[in-house]
């Protein structure tokens, strides 16, 4: 397999947001873990412009889903299609470079490394020459400049010569983001952004996140649920690996299943 | 006898060059439960390890029961029937649900028992089903609740949650508040940090703000529930 | 460390180098030359173990192919083609390290150190075992590889000081070499692998060929090394492949400080360096140079080119006390 | 071959794969379970050999010595913990490695200087001297059997406590977590302590059973060392039962490889262990 | 006015597998020249000492490290073979006088052979060969030969092999195990598999005493006679604690040879050391006879080689194993011994092999 054949990505903030242009497609994908199936026949679409947030229960199958079109799972059946090509067997590695950028429910970051570092790398994996074994990676200024951007999105301004492993848990689930956003990515799987993160981070996620959107696909797993109604333009509920309902926020909000599934009724 | 749990007088912790912890002072009671808040980084969790001896204050004392155990040893001061559930999880992978939980086991400091592997599986019931799935397998929320698990095996007066529900389902949350309050009522102290300021201010007696490693506040909850500037000032909501 | 004066520093290092033959008798400079090539070695090795993360501990194959390659391209009369010879060493030993890498970095961890060590063993067998390379025994490179090119020769190896000469320009070929290629994208992609390889696949890379270009690059300068030492010494044993001298190399590339080029290079100047100078204190020389490593572990984390950084952060700490 | 040759050859494999676990035992506690490097295994093994020499020639037989030689090997690993592995369990494994290192250069000096460098024999017990005749020309001595069983025993015995007792759940998650563990109440300084020295006295225990038929020489500590680790990696790191099956692997194909393959004998290990972690990179079987 | 110096360099193992070796070749080296009232020819001598560690990776730096550091007159070592390989290259190349007290590899006196390098102990297919001569003058009529995989326990059945197949015998198989293994389990199942009527091994050290406790719990020491090279036996006895008793060794040098040399050599190193002799004292002895003998020849004056060479050449040792003379490769031409182990010792039977020249092949001298 070629590399180069995998380059046909579209740079996200070069193209026009065209509303039901659909990027992402799950289709019919299940996955087992021995006797458990942790995903059945799951079916999702990611178009440019709509966050689709997919919630569920503890161990309902949503990171399971998010690992097996990120790559970083292979799925027992299924397809997954990635502006109409098959993209199931490709490698984590290649999905993200054709434009699929995830980050992890469990903080993973480069501890020992900068904040600015840690997004540079991103950045730099976008870089088309990376094996120029000459030339002074910190010269490569479009990378240093997307890196520092994407620092500045997450709320870490100021913060870019920290050692990320030192700092404080709700800081590293800020890179966390931070890095995806470097790596600029038109699809992107986020599980569960908003955790460890403060009350007034969180605020200003949701507000990155409706910025973000308007030319992306945006798949987002959150348990926080003032944040997913803010932002999310479909639900899909997953219980026990099956979607139990799929639609918009006020369907979802409304639904019996869902209620009794998930959210439960009454409040704290 | 006082009936003060664990208290810090003057705590200042560094790591390395970097000052964390300006002379914190903190107590709480047996039965008691508190809140602690504050932004992210603002040294709640430098605080809480400090005091179980898991870094070194450099200044300052920590008394455990009235003993003065400053900077550990951790064990010992966790004996003291003293729980914590670290933040980001610290399950053990490498051992199934069931060792995770075996492992901890032990009687409180008074003998009590009233936390047994089968009362954890009521409360976890999800737990039960994943029994003897390796703890690195778990999604991320059994994760959770196992660490919450693992703490209550340990029978302890003083629980120390740090972020325990991070990455919990709401009716999950919502059941881990109840188990809070049946905790609390049952005459265990709980130390609460979480980001959900309105459910912590509602389920305990006392919150402490927390900025830039000093404390800002320290009083009852419903001052703070009835005080939005307070929250606005020091948590930015 | 300031960079500055880590330059000024290895500036002056590099003049110590070449007026040493000045001053070292020959058989000094022959044993300066063996601490250098040793460097290069280390250097190789430490661009796997502390740069990327794959500790190897048969990275001594490398080596040791290479300088086989040399013995049997060598004729029992006559000099081999310096210009084929060095080419083929090196070659030899990249391609050795590029089939090896195709396997053994499907492995993780402890494993990989294992794996290495695995592959590592066979190429050891394969020459102590069978009368390819004069087995057990050893063979001899009679005559040193000869570098004329039509007529003309632009260095002479026979001559020691000009072997030595050689060899110090390969060590610095090498530095800079490295140098440019860990301040390269490709340089801080193998360090982002030994941060967490998991992340760097999921930010895009594909870590196993990076990874399988590091091992392939990291043998080919081990190659580099192995067919100076038997230029050097003029004899070939399977000892060179043992995995004593695998882990020998990881040590001083331990004990330099892992992750730190010119450390890899002190490493290897201070292991032979006291081992030179206990064995002549002692026939028990080992036990001193046992309670060296163990005081150094203890006292002395991160190595010795992280002693100055240290001295020098207790210092200040001191001064701002006082 | 004739069918009762191959025969035995099995029951050769099968002895020499047991015994091969016997030396990798304390291995296994201390690197698979406690994730201790320790490249001064092979060193406790010479250890305890040497103990078995001194302590018979003192004693006259040779389970007397390993009574008294199993404490003293056990007190011994306990002051290595205590001086030496306790200080670097926060630091970079490597330096586990160099510390190690240092170990063997130090140790072999010592046992150098304290009996010399001469080989030394240890008797059989008389008990266990005896022999089974196998074929017209072969027998099989008792000894060897009874080692057979004290390994069988020991793989049950380890497996026992690391996967059935609280300790050993313990042990697994201190070698994850060591904060973790002592947030639970559990003095991790001891626990490894212990666990520690009784890796050592392991692996002299091996030496000191395996004297007799290896005799007693120096440098006999190299030999074993990265057999030991092969064993454990092959197994798959953290579990008994692992390394026994790669131990008996490697028996096989050691026994197998001499007689079939003489010329590649030297491969035949470890064309087995890199095909094995080919197939299973971690191993046979692997923890989680 | 004094004569100058001589100045000795000893390259010898004194750690590790062989330090033991080391020891005692050192010994008797310096027991000769105590001897001779500490002087050699009148020349004070002075030592340089390196332990090779039998490290042949090191070896060109060791031998080195005497030659062009400590510019000694001669070089003597060592055990290992690969390592005097590496010794014997350094000094061809600085011309420096050489004498082997032990490795016994076949090429050092053969294609490697060169005018300055010489040996006091003999060639691996010396021993092997007298011994195959016995073996078959015993009546077997076949044989299996087992070594570890190395030169040394090749050449060692080879000579066996000619020896053995030279007066008629046949050797059915050669038996190899990687070196430094040793489990032998297998390969014994596979000598009784084989049924030969003789077994010749080349083991020393721990594996040796590890194979004759083997040969004889798998019980094969009374159904099949084991034959071997001395050093099965050398300084092992007593680790086999009785396994070896009986066994026919062959060796250039033995217990109760009864000349009057060996008597007072025994007697002195006793008495001096602390400890009994063995055969590597004795080579070591010898090689500080022969170079006396070299320093004999050019008086006081300056060492000039050519001359020392060619008195070296000529002299007769009279070493404690009974006289031998030098061959053209510069290998001893001695008595091979037939030895019987009995207790401790390796006692004198018969003469194997008088006059045994090692056949030098490839040696252009
Ligand atoms: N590697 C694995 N082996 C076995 N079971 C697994 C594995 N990974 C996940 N599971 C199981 O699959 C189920 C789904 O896990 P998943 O992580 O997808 O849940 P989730 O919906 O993300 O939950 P949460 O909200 O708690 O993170 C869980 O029951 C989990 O225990
Ligand atoms: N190991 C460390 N080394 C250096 N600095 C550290 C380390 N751990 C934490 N810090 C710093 O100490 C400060 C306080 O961190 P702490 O983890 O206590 O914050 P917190 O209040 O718990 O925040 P959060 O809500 O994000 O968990 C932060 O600025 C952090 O960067
Ligand atoms: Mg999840
Ligand atoms: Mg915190």
């Amino acid at each position: 397999m070629a590399e180069a054949d995998l380059q046909i990505r579209g740079t996200a903030s070069a193209a026009p947001a065209a509303q039901g242009d659909v990027l992402l497609v799950a289709d019919k994908l299940t996955r087992r873990f021995g006797g458990l199936a942790a995903n059945q026949d799951v079916c999702l679409s990611l178009e440019r412009g709509m966050l689709h947030a997919l919630l569920g229960p503890n161990g309902a199958g949503k990171s399971t889903c998010i690992n097996m079109l990120s790559g970083d799972l292979p799925p027992s059946e299924g397809r997954i299609l990635l502006r109409g090509q098959d993209v199931t067997r490709l490698s984590a590695a290649q999905r993200s470079k054709i434009g699929i950028g995830r980050s992890y429910q469990r903080t993973n970051i480069f501890p020992g490394f900068t904040v600015l570092e840690n997004c540079r790398l991103a950045a730099q994996s976008r870089n088309p020459r990376p094996w120029k074994i000459f030339t002074d990676a910190l010269g490569l200024t479009d990378t240093l400049e997307r890196a520092r951007a994407a620092i500045v999105e997450a709320g870490l301004a100021g913060r870019e010569q920290r050692i990320a492993g030192t700092m404080s848990h709700g800081e590293q689930r800020q890179l966390e983001i931070a890095m995806v956003l470097a790596t600029d990515a038109e699809v992107l799987l986020l599980d569960e952004p908003l955790a460890g993160m403060g009350s007034e981070e969180s605020a200003q996620m949701v507000e990155l996140l409706k910025r973000l959107k308007q030319n992306r696909a945006i798949l987002l797993v959150e348990h926080d649920m003032d944040a997913v109604f803010a932002v999310a333009d479909t639900i899909t509920v997953m219980v026990n690996g099956v979607v139990l309902e799929s639609g918009p926020p006020e369907q979802i909000r409304n639904s019996a299943d869902v209620q009794t599934a998930y959210l439960g009724d009454g409040h704290v | 006898m006082s009936n003060v749990l664990l208290e810090a007088r003057e705590l200042h912790t560094y790591y390395g060059s970097s000052h964390i912890l300006h002379g914190v002072d903190f107590c709480i009671h047996k039965g008691e439960t508190l809140g602690l808040m504050g932004r992210n980084g603002m040294g709640k969790t430098t605080l809480i390890r400090s005091m179980l001896g898991l870094v070194k204050p450099r200044h300052g004392t920590v008394s455990v029961r009235g003993d003065v155990m400053t900077g550990g040893p951790t064990h010992r001061i966790a004996r003291q029937g003293i729980a914590y559930v670290p933040e980001g999880r610290g399950i053990f992978p490498n051992l199934s649900v069931r060792e995770n939980l075996q492992m901890a086991a032990r009687a409180g400091v008074d003998g009590q028992r009233d936390w047994t592997f089968e009362r954890v599986m009521q409360t976890f019931p999800r737990l039960a089903e994943r029994i003897n799935n390796g703890g690195g397998q778990l999604s991320g929320g059994e994760q959770q609740m196992l660490t919450i698990g693992r703490a209550l095996m340990t029978n302890p007066d003083l629980l120390i949650l740090d972020e325990a529900t991070e990455g919990l389902a709401p009716l999950i949350v919502r059941e881990i508040w109840r188990v809070i309050r049946e905790i609390r009522d049952s005459g265990i102290a709980t130390v609460i940090v979480d980001k959900n300021h309105a459910a912590v201010t509602s389920i305990t007696d006392r919150s402490m703000i927390v900025v830039k490693g000093q404390v800002v506040f320290d009083g009852a909850s419903t001052e703070v529930r009835n005080n939005p500037e307070l929250i606005q000032k020091h948590l930015g909501v | 460390m300031n960079p500055r004066i880590a330059l000024v520093l290895k500036l002056a290092a590099l003049v110590g180098l070449i007026v040493f033959p000045s001053f070292g008798s020959s058989f000094y400079t022959e044993m300066v030359a063996k601490m250098l090539i040793l460097g290069i070695f280390a250097m190789s090795l430490d661009l796997l173990v502390g740069f990327t993360g794959l500790v190897s501990l048969g990275h001594a194959a490398y080596f040791g192919i290479a300088a086989y390659t040399v013995a049997l391209l060598t004729p029992k009369y006559d000099p081999a083609n310096f210009w084929i010879a060095l080419p083929a060493a090196v070659l030899a030993a990249a391609a050795a390290a590029f089939v090896i890498g195709l396997f053994v970095l499907r492995t993780k961890g402890i494993y990989f150190i294992m794996v290495t060590l695995a592959f590592a063993q066979m190429v050891y067998f394969i020459f102590h075992d069978t009368a390819l390379g004069g087995g057990s025994d050893g063979i001899y490179v009679n005559f040193k590889p000869d570098a004329t090119i039509a007529g003309w020769q632009p260095f002479n190896l026979d001559e020691p000081l000009q072997l030595y000469y050689f060899v110090v320009a390969a060590l610095v070929a090498v530095f800079v070499f490295l140098t440019l290629v860990l301040r390269s994208p490709f340089g801080k992609v193998l360090v982002g692998i030994r941060s967490n390889e998991h992340r760097m696949q999921s930010l895009g890379y594909a870590t196993f060929r990076y990874k399988l270009a590091a091992f392939t690059l990291a043998g080919g300068l081990a190659g580099v090394a192995g067919f100076l030492y038997a230029v050097l010494f003029g004899f070939v044993t399977p000892e060179y492949l043992s995995w004593h001298q695998s882990g020998n190399v990881l040590m001083m590339v331990i004990l330099g400080g892992m992750g730190n080029l010119a450390g890899a290079v002190i490493g290897a100047f201070a292991f032979i360096g006291l081992q030179e100078m206990f064995a002549d204190w002692t026939k028990h020389w080992q036990l001193l140079m046992g309670g060296v490593i163990v005081a150094a572990v203890l006292f002395m984390p991160g190595g010795l080119s992280a002693l100055p950084g240290r001295v020098l952060k207790k210092l200040n700490q001191e001064s701002k006390h006082g | 071959m004739d069918f009762t040759i191959f025969l035995i050859q099995i029951l050769n494999s099968l002895q020499y794969g047991l015994l091969l676990f016997l030396v990798a035992s304390g291995l296994t506690l201390v690197f698979g379970i406690m994730g201790i490097i320790n490249l001064a295994h092979g060193s406790f093994y010479m250890i305890g050999a040497y103990l078995a020499f001194a302590l018979t020639s003192l004693t006259g037989n040779l389970m007397l010595a390993i009574v008294l030689g199993l404490p003293l090997a056990f007190i011994f690993g306990a002051l290595l913990e205590w001086l030496l592995f306790a200080h670097l369990y926060k630091r970079d494994h490597l330096e586990q490695v160099l510390l190690t290192y240092g170990l063997i250069l130090i140790f072999e000096e010592l046992r150098s200087l304290a009996i010399g460098d001469d080989v030394h024999g240890v008797n059989i017990p008389a008990l266990f001297s005896a022999s089974i005749p196998l074929s017209d020309t072969l027998s099989y001595p008792v000894y060897r059997l009874l080692i057979s069983a004290v390994c069988i025993a020991l793989a049950v015995g380890l497996w026992w406590l690391m996967q059935r007792t609280r300790l050993g759940m313990m042990i697994r998650a201190g070698s994850h977590d060591r904060d973790m563990v002592q947030a639970l109440g559990i003095d991790i300084n001891l626990l490894y302590r212990t666990v520690f020295a009784l890796g050592v006295a392991l692996a002299a225990l091996a030496g000191m059973l395996a004297a007799p038929i290896s005799s007693v020489y120096p440098g006999m500590g190299g030999s074993v060392l990265i057999i030991s680790f092969v064993i454990v990696v092959i197994g798959g790191i953290g579990s008994v039962w692992g390394a026994l099956i790669a131990a008996l692997l490697i028996g096989f194909a050691d026994t197998f490889g001499k007689v079939l393959v003489p010329e590649f004998a030297g491969l035949a290990v470890y064309l087995v262990m890199a095909i094995v972690l080919l197939w299973r990179p971690e191993g046979i079987l692997k923890k989680g | 006015q004094a004569a100058e110096k001589i100045k000795v360099g000893l390259m010898l193992p004194y750690t590790g597998t062989f330090a033991a070796l080391g020891t005692a070749i050192t010994n008797g080296f310096k027991q000769y020249v105590a001897e001779q009232g500490g002087t050699l020819a009148g020349r004070e001598v002075e030592y340089f000492v390196v332990d090779d560690e039998s490290d042949p990776a090191k070896a060109t730096e060791n031998a080195n490290k005497l030659v062009k550091r400590d510019q000694v007159d001669v070089l003597v070592g060592t055990v290992h073979s690969g390592v005097a390989l590496a010794m014997a290259k350094v000094a061809r190349d600085n011309k420096t006088l050489m004498i082997i007290p032990n490795a016994g590899a076949d090429e050092l006196t053969g294609p490697l052979c060169a005018p300055n390098v010489f040996r006091t102990s003999f060639s691996n297919w010396q021993p092997g060969y007298a011994m195959g001569k016995v073996a078959a003058e015993k009546g077997h009529k076949t044989a299996v030969t087992m070594s570890w995989k190395y030169a040394a326990g090749d050449e060692a059945s080879n000579g066996f092999a000619k020896g053995f197949e030279a007066s008629g015998g046949k050797v059915l198989k050669h038996l190899t195990l990687p070196f430094p293994n040793v489990e032998f389990q297998a390969l014994l199942t596979e000598i009784a598999s084989l049924k030969p009527e003789a077994v010749y091994v080349f083991f020393a050290g721990g594996g040796a005493v590890k194979f004759v406790k083997d040969y004889e719990a798998a019980g094969l020491k009374n159904s099949i006679p084991l034959y071997s090279s001395g050093f099965l036996t050398d300084g092992t006895l007593a680790a086999m604690g009785g396994s070896g008793e009986g066994l026919l060794t062959a060796l250039h040098y033995a217990d109760g040879l009864e000349n009057a040399k060996d008597k007072a050599f025994r007697n002195t190193y006793a008495t001096t050391y602390k400890l009994q002799p063995d055969v590597y004292a004795v080579q070591g002895y010898d090689a500080a006879q022969l170079l006396k003998a070299g320093l004999d020849a050019v008086k006081g004056g300056k060492l000039e080689q050519p001359a020392m060479i060619k008195a070296m050449e000529a002299a007769t040792i009279d070493s404690p194993r009974g006289a031998f003379t030098l061959s053209k490769a510069h290998n001893p031409v001695q008595d091979i011994y037939l030895r019987k182990a009995e207790g401790q010792e390796n006692k004198v039977v018969s003469v194997a092999a008088a006059k045994l020249a090692d056949p030098a092949r490839g040696c252009r001298m």
